[in-house]
């Protein structure tokens, strides 16, 4: 699996890799600037390789694509395969959320009313694209507006998402304290899971405790 | 950025016995019955998790060697009893059989961690479908998934060490644990043979970051691939490597000094 | 553009191509199977080709490999990217298991399907905790159930135990004989534990310095 390949090939730049493996985990458009800092490049040159890789890509008419999508680069489907794609993701075989959607979609579960920017915090990460779908999909929905101007939206789960899970009610919900190992790692999640002071402030009733 | 205290493995009392017999090259009537408590004392002091079944475990091993020794140390009789004997040579068989089988296993666990270690450069793609209009596609987004699994999914979002946005500002940053640092002088050491500590920490003057250096000098100690000197109080430490130049060797000795995980 | 790319690049099968996007989407290894049913081959035509591609992407110095494992094909990060990828994802990969609990996988790997209480038996301590962490971590699970009273379970490792070491199957864990310590240790070891007082006279109350 690993190991120098035959020396007879030819040479590609190290950074055409680098960037292939980056851009190989990410599940979101990563930017030329992200991608730079992680190379070790400079952004110039990393869209020099980027575009590079793609026509190649496309020149060898491979089954995927390195599109540029909102400012940033991700591995996509060729448009020519969407015929197995399609029998791919509707036979079932993919399509079921990320660990990361996933990790999304338990945080607003169990934190519920909470806002997108909660939920980003908590999972450190930007879960915009996340929440849409989840939102289309029926799983999460809006249920409330912070006061206050911008009146960010609160997220809950719905009744579709309970009986997915084949729950009655949110309360049968697995606690979060009754698994967690040990005194300290709870500590630790509990910091984590507290929401940040400022929107604490405006939110008094809100989202801070353990309850479901 | 996370801290991890590194503590001795705890691997049961057979490892500590195996490392008697093994490391310390002697017969076990040649040990004193005051050095294997010691050390097996030693031992469930630094256990992180010693419950009274283990303790039991190392007392009986502890009493059968005390009277494997007081057997050897009885004047031989001319007419020895052949019961006695029979139990003495079992008794030495059953723990010979047990040792034999925590070493194999012992080895064994050392390649997986290879073999996990290895694995773990090469990362596998999970993100699965990105496009909407693929995930729109998707007969149920849930699949499979129990609420078990959301939990877990919750706790995994909220636990320590998957992104770097923790607020530390109130606590001092150690950027090393002792693993990486037994693993830095490891590197440094076998390379260089001898080195002395303050050329090691050359370079380095937070006070937290030497001591995790030092630990980790112990550490080699420790596990046998140090020698250190000092001639003076206050003098310069010298730090020999006694260690193999054996990769496998280092790696397996890398895999001694651990990180506990609750 | 023609890409850097190899000599005799554009006659690519549809096959590959089709195979390449479909394990874009997968989020776990997918067997020839399940891709013979979707591109519309059959499974040792797609073994072929995906072992070709896993060859070409090697020889072309990829940043991705397409890896053979438990029992399906993957895409991964090649191995020599890894110090990119890690400044990329920082996750949990940190959890080290400990020297115990490795042991106790390494019980449970070998001797599948076992008990807690045999794997207790050959460690020499109690092993719940480890059991449970191990559980936790998804690399062992209960796979049976002893009959008769008490029904105590049986413990064997998950497909993900084989993920995470990259196996194919349990066939491919190196042979347990292997680690067997060879006939000298185990005379030593023998001759270390005896008791039978025969040369008693010749060996008083000393270190044994002539031991190997």
């Amino acid at each position: 699996m690993s190991g120098p390949g035959d020396p007879a090939a030819p040479r590609r730049s190290s950074l055409a890799a680098a960037l292939e493996a980056v851009l190989l985990l990410a599940d979101e458009p990563v930017s030329p600037q992200v991608l730079a800092a992680v190379v070790g490049a400079s952004a110039e040159e990393v869209r020099g390789a980027c575009d590079a890789l793609a026509a190649e890509y496309e020149s060898h008419r491979r089954g995927f694509v390195l599109a540029r999508v909102a400012g940033g680069y991700r591995y996509q489907t060729a448009p020519d395969q969407d015929l197995y794609v399609e029998r791919f993701v509707r036979d079932g075989h993919s399509g079921r959320l990320s660990a990361a959607a996933l990790e999304t979609l338990a945080v607003v579960a169990y934190k519920q009313p909470v806002s997108r920017q909660q939920v980003a915090e908590i999972r450190g990460v930007n879960v915009d694209g996340v929440i849409r779908t989840l939102q289309r999909r029926g799983y999460i929905d809006e249920i409330a507006r912070l006061p206050g101007p911008g009146q960010a939206v609160l997220y809950g789960t719905t009744r579709q998402f309970l009986e997915h899970l084949g729950l009655d009610s949110l309360d049968e919900l697995p606690p979060l304290e009754q698994f967690v190992p040990d005194p300290d790692a709870v500590e630790t999640m509990e910091r984590r899971l507290r929401v940040v002071p400022s929107i604490d402030a405006a939110h008094p009733d809100g989202p801070a405790g353990d309850e479901p | 950025m996370a801290y991890q205290v590194a503590t001795p493995a705890f691997s049961g009392p057979f490892e500590v016995l195996l490392q008697l017999i093994l490391r310390e090259r002697v017969e076990i009537h040649d040990i004193s019955i005051a050095r294997i408590t010691d050390a097996f004392l030693a031992e469930i002091e630094q256990a992180a998790e010693c419950d009274l079944e283990t303790a039991t475990e190392f007392l009986l091993i502890a009493a059968t060697l005390v009277e494997m020794k007081a057997k050897r140390l009885l004047p031989s009789e001319s007419v020895v009893d052949l019961d006695d004997e029979l139990d003495a040579v079992s008794e030495r068989d059953l723990l010979l059989a047990r040792l034999l089988e925590c070493n194999t296993f012992r080895d064994a666990s050392r390649t997986l961690r290879r073999m996990f270690e290895d694995a773990a450069r090469s990362r596998a793609r999970t993100v699965g479908v990105t496009e909407e209009r693929w995930l729109m596609l998707a007969p149920v987004l849930l699949g499979g998934v129990s609420p078990a699994d959301v939990r877990a999914a919750c706790l995994r979002a909220a636990a320590p060490g998957i992104e770097p946005r923790v607020d530390t500002t109130h606590i001092t940053p150690i950027s090393l644990t002792v693993g990486d640092a037994v693993a830095e002088l490891i590197e440094a050491l076998s390379d260089q043979q001898q080195a002395t500590f303050r050329r090691l920490t050359e370079g380095i003057d937070d006070r937290l970051e030497l001591v995790v250096r030092f630990l980790a000098v112990l550490e080699l100690v420790k596990q046998g691939l140090a020698d250190v000197q000092q001639a003076i109080t206050f003098g310069d430490i010298v730090i020999s490597w006694t260690g193999s130049d054996d990769a496998e060797v280092r790696q397996a000795a890398m895999a001694g000094v651990d990180v506990y995980e609750g």
